[in-house]
């Protein structure tokens, strides 16, 4: 189970997190909704580490992340596929693919995972492309890839829609789910496509301002409350 | 000089207006007559990166006053395509005629933008340490040369320009702000006030609502056509909704070349396109 | 918000100094260099504040100096590319500045040719030297040549796009090209002893002290100039596309700014700048030879640059002003240690100053206002 | 002692590429001084060297001796080494007066009145050497040159002279490289072919500082062997040699006018008090430096003859002094600013040091007007009265300033 | 100087000194053995006695009279004079000799062993050009009938280097005696040179047909001078033009295949220079301007690690700078470590600041190398196994050092082409400098990766610095000197790339070396930078350059 308490962050002075209380457990996917520059991708970035918070808690199956550098947390089980995908460039997508290895505990001797190219065949044609020469979509596929095969035990997605055409998002929306169901994992799913976000969340939260300011089941919420928080 | 309009104001109200004759999609290879009034013209576009070919004899003829939406599976050559037009990437074969006399893929970068040929970015692209203002009076429709940018001033004219496109896209509490400091969704708004207020006569928008509210999504569907009456538009776009708000001609991209092309409700039924585009 | 959002006034902290101090700062600076230095010297020689007269010619370089560092600043803190070469154009404008001495030298003595070439047993001046005894023809090359080089060079390479590293270091081929060709005594620019031993400069004996507190004087309005020209343009819309163009250069070309000619224009503005720097240097120095053109010596103008500061035009100039200080003092104070203290200088600054000395400011500020905004927020 | 200390300037690069030459000369100037003082002192005063670094920058330099004149006040300054630098500081000595003495050999061609040339001219090195291997036979000549200053202009007295000892421009090349130079593949090939054409060809080199190292080693590995091919030198010296294997090179020549091999107690007495110094037993002395014991020990002479350190005083009393040299030679200062110094011509030995196949019987007065080319050969320089000129073709009879004033 | 000189090293030296004991030996069985034994053996003492102490002139005499006398200790002498092992002995007029391959220092005139030789304060009896090249030709003469056929070629050689009509019988006469086939055709060679001058027509002719297909200069300058002369004629003449212009095809093409070792040596001197900045700078994208402090670690690690053998094990030292690989490796690999660590860390994203602190750190570098080993430059030897070289024909030769270097340059790159293609740490090395955060979020642990890629980058500039040890200065400005060529090489390859290193360097070694005879070496150098510069403008990413989106990111 993944757990933020309290969790603020700034960007220098400003303050973009306050507060934030959070919890995804395994086999569930949580999903963060809300509007353009609330505060998704920050709350993210620091949960994956990346961005120092200024406050708060943070805990995995446990233990406690809240001091731990981001490569640690990713050792720990943490996957993530950030908005702007990331991709190495220069690393053809066969490395990047291989990069995801570091934190696959006991996984580094064994290899790639074969699974993500039926989920994404257009990667398998493109092992020895670089990861910089390929499309916007592509690019993003191989950035949900690469978080895949680090196997992770909570895989943080921040809007892993954007990009990609319409018949992969639904075999995305799919995979979501069985590795949902598999129990093994959490996932929390930041979402602007409401659609998408409604099918697979079993859970909800949504920002504000930094804050979040509603929460709870898929079922408990109403979806004209969520939508009133996602307009202007 | 723009003179202020509110495009805003102006509801969405002509989806009728837009339908235009149907022209038989362009088979793979074969050239398509450019008819009068063509604005852009690519004909028989070859790309390839070591061997491998992002556009195939591709070829597409947009009318002036037109508004196009393309869509087509990753790697299609949506964003290839619009590289070629915009002079980033040369292609191998083929010419890309604007205004029936300017063979785009002859010019650089800055020429065909002063033709009047603005690009929003698939990657939102804006200048990090300058402000939203500044961006935007940075992309505001001038004169481009040496000297007259020297010279130029910030009148109060431009400066409600200005101010009215950080309107339209909900920066203006943000005007201050350097672009970097945006979010995701934030940097795609500037991007596109910039693209508007540039005032260029083609503007190519490659996803615009990516990472958008759907609400926003909806606000941006207006916003376009709004404009499309002063210009002429090209939106790639994954968002099928949007793409049906949109309610314009759409051709399909497939391995660098025109699938099929028709109005939305005729390529979203086509079989071809479900198969490799929309899934079942 | 006021009147005129360009990027240098726009209070954002991007470009660090806050401009009405800095330009204070500047005026003040030059008032006492224009005024207070010749004044201290022409004080009795008991007095306690008599500024020596050796001191003139030494503050003079600096503010050569700082020209070059100006000059430098201009393109690599607002345009971005990152030139390694500089040390080319102030070279150049030295060396044109150099054959109008020696010929003034020669002819005084009575001869067509300078001594060094009635060493090598030349027979007559060749023609690059053609005029060069004309003070005005003289003024002309000293901003000319190098405005010419860096036209040329600039011209084909922003054509090109080659930009970030790969400019760097072509212009250090260039300059290290020129090293190697001045080093030359076929050249006929004196060999790698240079240009030196002059006499007189416009009729005026180069020894005088009244020489050279005019030389001095001369520079600081050089330098005066040079610094509103650059802060005029850093401050149009072109100092913003300027900017632009350092951060995302196709961008700027995808909304049809000429991006090529303006990087070209204000290369060959900072060429200019730097080549009458190097032109007032020489009657200072007393010499010119290919050392200017040494990479090192191109390397340690962006070292000045970054000391004081980038992005700014003010901090190029107290970065040359300070380094050269520190190294003039040291290289007498400290002779062995003085590397140690520059290169821990140099790693300091960027350790602990970003933004360079004229960040350090903007950079108390800043601390000061996070401490108390960290207090309420 | 007591009162003012009397200022030396020591003017040589701690840094930058002549350092590698420059710092040991420092370190002479400072072990004299040192050694001054511990005998008393000058005219009752304590002597203080001022040192600055000119940073092997010759605008440095310049800028550095107005400082050392004008600001410390020193009464004296020994420095410079390349021609380049010397040039570069010596308007300033003129212009303000003042007074260096210059310890390295150098190409003539100028005499100043305000600097002192301790180290040789042409005529005390490169012609003698030169005339040592026309005496052995030699027939055919490769100079290969640092390009600047002295090597062109020693290359050109020599071809000059080589042409009116009845060598053909067919028979000398010449090549100039870059300071620094360290690729000497081709060059040296071009050498050996140059050489392979039967007739007896030997090296004159003025090759300057680091580029040396990699020119002997280059030298030692395709095998050119003194025996065949012999290279004399003109800029290395025993500290030169001191960074490369010298096997391989035994037999090649330099000539001085002084090696560190010269057998003389105070030749020994100099060596142990400089290793003593520098606390390092491993330091090799060479001939710049001899030249700063030659010019310091003249420099006190004079102040002590005329009683006091005002430069056209000493100027004036340094002519005619005369010094024991470490290689146990009379050397004389003359009117012309030069030394009258012995020739040495020594081969390299095992272990970098000089076996010496030759010497003057007599010291030879230095000439800094060369007598091989036309323009120079009627040339005089002489300081005093009736001539007063650097270099003039008939007395100026000018006012020589101080003469007679003790 | 008092230690009789260490060992001359094994090889051509030795082989020749032990040769020239024999043939002497030859000789001075010739000699008449019973009656004047008495007074040669004080004359030979005098002979020697004047070796030691007479001046040059006095010395070539004794060399002379020694040979006459035909002492049976005048070879072991000689030999020893000539290769420097001969030595008075302070406070006696005792000469000593230390023998032929070592062993204790012996009586030159008996060859008795002596006493407790380490209490003696020897000094080495230096003999001078003069005296060698007499030394050389009396035994070249006699060689020429010695038993190792080696010695019979050099010493062919050495007799045609001052040919006279007694050269001429003396190879018609060894002529007779050769049986090896190779010996005998350089006799014959050598013999047509000097017939070529002095035989008459039908000889010349003769003489001339056999040379022809010579490829030594010699022979080509020596058919030249042939046609300067009046007294020549006419077909020899025609003979003699022909034959000078066939050899001169032969050695142009010589020079052109000598011109591209020597360009592919300066290559490899390149690479070594700069294949360290191929990670730092290439890799990590840092102007690492404290890179040439990096080779000059290096080359001060070969120094210190010399004399520590040196000290420790002598018996070791020719192999000395086999142990400095891995120490310059390690010290400069720590150095790079530890200002990673410092200062470099703290500028990643900022590759124009590292630029100034880098500048900075080589300032320090520098001056603190100056501080510690002083100014001057240091010593480096090279080992036997590196020094000389292989004459091919026609006067080329292939230098041991720079064969060596360039084999080792290329096994260092392949190397590190293998470490950064192959291993996890290689791919987490470039995942890294390309995307240091993401790099994180993928659970590579970046500070731990950053460091050792610079330490490694560093580390292998170390090892450069061994290699330029062996041809250049060890001094604290080694590093600048090659600072803006390593620049030059990585740029014109292309940043980033191996192969644009391994390019650039040879492409600019190659053109320097074909460009320097025609322009000089300064003007050569200055060309090659002009063609960079221009070249740029063709490949603005240089010769490998990434092609595609991938390569602007
Ligand atoms: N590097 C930064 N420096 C300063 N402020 C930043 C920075 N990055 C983001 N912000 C600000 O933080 C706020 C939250 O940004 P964040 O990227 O987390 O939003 P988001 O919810 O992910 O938005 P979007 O849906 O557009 O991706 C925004 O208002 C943005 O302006
Ligand atoms: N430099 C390159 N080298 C190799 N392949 C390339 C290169 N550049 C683009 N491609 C390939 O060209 C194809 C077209 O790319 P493009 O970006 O135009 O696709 P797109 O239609 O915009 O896709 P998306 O919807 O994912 O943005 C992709 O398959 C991409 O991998
Ligand atoms: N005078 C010299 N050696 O430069
Ligand atoms: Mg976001
Ligand atoms: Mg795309």
């Amino acid at each position: 189970m993944l757990e933020t308490r309290a969790l603020n962050l700034h960007y220098g002075a400003s303050h973009i997190l306050r507060d934030v209380d959070l919890t995804a457990e395994r086999g569930k996917v949580t999903c963060v909704l809300g509007r353009n520059g609330v505060g998704k991708t920050s709350l993210l970035r620091a949960i994956s580490g990346l961005h120092p918070t200024s406050g708060g808690s943070l805990s995995w199956a446990g233990s406690d992340l809240t001091r731990l550098p981001p490569h640690r947390r990713a050792q720990a089980g943490i996957g993530y596929v950030p908005q702007d995908r990331e991709i190495f460039p220069r690393l053809t997508v066969e490395e990047n693919l291989r990069t995801g290895l570091a934190a696959a505990n006991g996984q580094r001797r064994a290899g790639l995972d074969e699974s993500v190219f039926e989920l994404f065949p257009v990667l398998k044609d493109m092992l020895k492309r670089r990861g910089g020469d390929l499309s916007g979509g592509q690019q993003q596929q191989l950035a949900i890839a690469r978080a895949l095969t680090m196997r992770p035990g909570c895989l943080l997605l921040d809007e892993p829609t954007e990009g990609i055409q319409p018949s992969i998002i639904k075999d995305i929306a799919g995979v979501i789910a069985k590795l949902a169901e598999s129990g093994e994992m959490a996932i929390v799913l930041v979402e602007q496509y409401f659609d998408f976000a409604r099918e697979l969340a079993d859970q909800f939260y949504v920002m504000d301002r930094g804050q979040i300011v509603l929460a709870g089941a898929k079922d408990a919420l109403d979806e004209a409350d969520v939508r009133r928080h996602l307009t202007v | 000089m723009a003179e202020a309009e509110t495009p805003t104001a102006r509801a969405a109200d002509k989806l009728g207006a837009f339908a235009k004759a149907a022209k038989p999609g362009a088979a793979k290879g074969e050239p398509v007559k450019a008819a009068k009034g063509t604005l852009l013209y690519l004909d028989g576009i070859t790309v390839s990166f070591d061997g491998f070919k992002a556009l195939d004899t591709l070829s597409l003829v947009v009318e002036e006053g037109d508004l196009r939406t393309i869509i087509g599976p990753n790697g299609a050559g949506k964003t290839t395509m619009m590289d070629v037009i915009t002079g980033k990437t040369r292609p191998d074969v083929g010419t890309a005629l604007f205004d029936g006399r300017h063979d785009l893929t002859q010019l650089r970068e800055e020429a065909t933008a002063n033709l009047g040929v603005g690009r929003k970015f698939q990657k939102p692209t804006v200048f990090e340490p300058l402000s939203v203002f500044q961006n935007l009076e940075l992309a505001l429709a001038s004169e481009r040369g040496l000297l007259a940018t020297l010279r130029f001033r910030l009148d109060p004219g431009r400066r409600a320009r200005i101010d009215e496109i950080l309107d339209v896209c909900g920066l203006g509490d943000l005007r201050a702000t350097p672009a970097g400091q945006l979010s995701h969704g934030q940097k795609q708004w500037l991007e596109i006030g910039m693209l508007l207020i540039q005032d260029a006569r083609l503007l190519l928008l490659d996803e615009p609502v990516a990472g958008m509210t759907d609400e926003e999504t909806a606000k941006t569907a207006r916003l376009i056509h709004d404009i499309k009456r002063r210009h002429t538009l090209i939106v790639v776009e994954h968002d099928m909704a949007f793409v049906r708000e949109l309610g314009a001609r759409t051709t399909v991209l497939h391995q660098g070349t025109v699938l099929t092309e028709g109005s939305v409700d005729a390529v979203q039924n086509d079989p071809k396109v479900i198969e490799v585009y929309l899934g079942r | 918000m006021a009147s005129q959002p360009a990027p240098a006034r726009a209070g954002t902290g991007v470009l660090g100094w806050r401009p009405g101090a800095a330009d204070l700062a500047l005026i003040a600076l030059l008032l006492i260099a224009l005024v207070g230095m010749p004044v201290l010297n022409a004080l009795p020689p008991d007095s306690g504040l008599k500024l020596p007269d050796y001191m003139i010619g030494v503050l003079g370089k600096f503010f050569c100096f700082a020209m070059l560092a100006l000059a430098h600043g201009l393109v690599w803190g607002y345009a971005g590319p990152l030139s390694l070469g500089h040390g080319a154009f102030f070279g150049l404008g030295g060396y044109c500045m150099g054959m109008y001495l020696a010929r003034q030298k020669a002819i005084s003595a009575g001869n067509e040719l300078p001594d060094f070439m009635v060493f090598l047993n030349w027979e007559s001046l060749p023609w690059w030297w053609t005029g060069t005894h004309l003070a005005p023809v003289a003024l002309l090359l000293i901003v000319a040549v190098p405005g010419a080089l860096a036209l040329l060079f600039g011209y084909f390479t922003f054509r090109s796009r080659i930009s970030g590293v790969y400019f760097s270091i072509i212009s250090q081929a260039m300059v290290f090209a020129l090293m190697l060709a001045f080093s030359r005594s076929e050249l006929g620019f004196g060999g790698k002893t240079g240009l030196t031993n002059f006499s007189t400069i416009l009729g005026f004996s180069v020894s005088d002290q009244g020489t050279r507190i005019g030389v001095y004087v001369a520079t600081v309005l050089a330098l005066a100039g040079s610094y509103l020209l650059c802060r005029w343009i850093v401050r149009s819309k072109l100092g913003q596309v300027l900017v632009a163009i350092r951060e995302a250069e196709d961008r700027v070309r995808f909304l049809g700014y000429p991006a090529d000619r303006v990087k070209l224009f204000v290369f060959v503005l900072s060429a200019m700048i730097a080549g009458l720097g190097g032109a007032l240097y020489v009657p200072q120095a007393g010499i010119i030879n290919p050392s200017e053109f040494e990479p090192a010596q191109s390397i340690e103008v962006a070292a000045w640059v970054a000391v004081g500061g980038r992005g700014t035009l003010f901090g190029p100039i107290l970065g040359a002003l300070g380094v050269n200080a520190a190294k003039s003092w040291l290289t007498g104070f400290a002779p062995e240690l003085w590397l140690f203290v520059l290169g821990g200088l140099f790693i300091a600054v960027t350790l602990f100053l970003p933004k360079g000395l004229a960040g350090l400011w903007p950079q108390v500020r800043a601390a000061v206002a996070k401490r108390r905004g960290g207090t309420d927020g | 002692q007591s009162g003012e200390p009397i200022k030396v300037g020591v003017l040589h690069s701690l840094s930058g590429t002549m350092a590698i030459s420059e710092t040991t000369l420092k370190d002479t100037v400072e072990m004299m001084v040192s050694g001054l003082n511990d005998s008393g002192g000058l005219l009752g005063r304590p002597v203080e060297t001022v040192v600055v670094d000119p940073a092997s920058d010759w605008d440095l330099f310049a800028e550095k001796a107005r400082q050392l004149i004008e600001v410390e006040d020193v009464n004296v300054v020994f420095g410079c080494w390349t021609s380049a630098s010397r040039k570069a500081v010596l308007p300033v000595f003129e212009e303000l007066n003042g007074l260096l003495f210059y310890p390295v050999q150098y190409e003539g061609q100028e005499a100043s009145k305000n600097i002192f040339y301790t180290g040789a001219a042409p005529n005390q090195q490169s012609i003698p050497a030169t005339k040592y291997l026309l005496d052995q036979g030699f027939e055919r000549f490769a100079l290969l040159g640092t390009d600047y200053v002295f090597p062109r202009t020693t290359n050109k007295i020599l071809d000059a002279y080589l042409n009116q000892n009845g060598i053909p421009d067919a028979d000398i090349m010449v090549n100039y490289t870059p300071f620094g130079h360290s690729d000497w593949q081709s060059i040296i090939s071009r050498v050996k072919s140059f050489a392979n054409q039967g007739k007896r060809t030997a090296v004159i080199s003025t090759i300057n500082g680091d580029a040396n190292v990699p020119f002997y080693k280059e030298l030692a590995n395709q095998g050119v062997d003194a025996l065949d091919i012999p290279v004399v030198a003109f800029s290395v010296g025993e500290q030169e040699l001191s960074g490369i294997d010298t096997d391989p090179l035994i037999g090649h020549l330099a000539a001085w006018n002084y090696f560190m091999s010269v057998e003389t107690p105070q030749n020994d007495q100099f060596i142990e008090n400089f290793r003593e110094f520098t606390g390092d037993q491993d330091r090799v002395v060479n001939d710049p430096m001899e030249a700063h014991y030659i010019g310091f020990n003249m420099w006190v002479q004079a102040v002590r003859q005329a009683q006091t350190t005002d430069v056209e005083a000493v100027r004036n009393a340094m002519y005619g002094q005369t010094v024991q040299s470490l290689s146990g030679y009379e050397v004389e200062m003359n009117e012309n600013h030069h030394l009258s110094k012995p020739v040495m011509i020594g081969e390299i030995g095992p272990g970098g040091q000089f076996n010496i196949v030759q010497k003057t019987d007599e010291a030879i007065p230095g000439d800094p007007w060369s007598d091989y080319l036309a323009e120079s050969e009627n040339l005089t320089a002489d300081w005093t009265y009736p001539w007063v000129c650097g270099g003039c073709e008939e007395p100026t009879f000018a006012d020589a300033g101080l003469i007679g004033v003790d | 100087m008092t230690r009789l000189h260490r060992w001359p090293r094994p090889g051509r030296a030795a082989r020749a000194a032990l040769l020239l004991a024999l043939g002497l030996l030859v000789s001075a069985l010739q000699a008449p053995p019973a009656a004047a034994q008495q007074a040669d053996a004080a004359a030979f003492a005098e002979a020697v006695q004047t070796l030691a102490t007479g001046d040059r002139e006095a010395r070539e005499r004794a060399v002379d009279r020694i040979v006459e006398i035909g002492h049976p200790r005048a070879a072991a002498v000689l030999s020893a004079l000539m290769y420097r092992r001969l030595a008075t002995v302070a406070g006696s007029d005792r000469v000593v000799l230390e023998p032929e391959g070592g062993g204790p220092l012996e009586d030159a005139l008996t060859g008795e062993p002596v006493e407790n030789p380490e209490a003696l304060e020897t000094e080495t009896i230096y003999a001078s050009n003069q005296v060698r090249r007499k030394l050389r030709t009396a035994v070249s003469q006699v060689q020429i009938f010695a038993e190792d056929p080696q010695a019979r070629l050099a010493s062919t050689r050495n007799i045609v280097r001052a040919p006279s009509d007694a050269t001429a019988d003396l190879l018609r006469r060894a002529l007779d005696r050769e049986e090896v086939p190779r010996v005998e055709q350089a006799i014959r060679l050598a013999l047509a040179k000097v017939e070529l001058l002095a035989g008459d027509a039908q000889t010349k002719l003769a003489a001339i047909e056999r040379l022809s297909g010579s490829t030594s200069p010699e022979v080509r300058s020596l058919l030249l001078r042939l046609l300067d002369r009046d007294d020549v004629p006419a077909e020899v003449r025609t003979a003699a033009r022909e034959a000078a212009a066939s050899i001169e095809t032969r050695l142009t093409l010589i020079d052109w295949g000598q011109r591209v070792f020597q360009g592919i040596s300066l290559g490899s001197v390149l690479l070594l220079a700069a294949v360290g900045l191929a990670i730092t700078f290439g890799v990590m994208g840092v102007i690492n301007l404290a890179h040439g402090e990096m080779l000059m670690l290096g080359a001060y690690t070969t120094f210190v690690v010399q004399q520590v053998v040196l000290a420790v094990a002598p018996g070791l030292s020719e192999l000395s700078v086999l142990f400095a690989l891995p120490a310059a490796f390690l010290v400069a690999g720590a150095m790079g470590v530890l200002l990673e660590q410092t200062v470099v860390r703290h500028l990643y994203g900022r590759p124009l600041e590292t630029l100034l602190a880098t500048f900075g750190i080589s300032l320090l570098l520098q001056q603190g190398v100056r501080t510690i080993f002083g100014a001057p430059n240091k010593e480096v030897s090279n080992p036997f196994w590196m020094s000389g070289s292989i004459e091919l024909i026609g006067g080329a030769v292939l230098t041991y050092n720079r064969l060596f270097i360039l084999v080792f340059a290329l096994a260092v790159l392949a190397v590190l082409a293998l470490v950064i293609k192959r291993t996890t740490f290689g791919l987490q090395m470039r995942a890294v400098t390309q995307n240091r955060g993401m790099a994180r979020a993928m659970g590579i642990p970046s500070g731990r990766i950053d460091a050792l890629t610079f330490g490694l980058g560093s580390g292998i500039a170390g090892v450069g610095g061994v290699a330029l040890s062996q041809i250049t200065n060890v001094s604290p400005n080694l590093g600048q000197s090659f600072i803006v060529d390593s620049f030059m090489v990585v740029v014109f390859g292309g940043v980033g790339s191996l192969w644009g290193v391994l390019g650039g360097s040879m492409v600019l070694g190659i053109l320097n070396k074909f460009l320097e005879p025609y322009a000089g070496a300064m003007l050569g150098k200055v060309i090659v930078l002009v063609l960079i510069i221009l070249f740029i403008q063709w490949r603005p990413r240089g010769l490998f350059a990434l092609k595609g989106r991938a390569g602007e990111q």
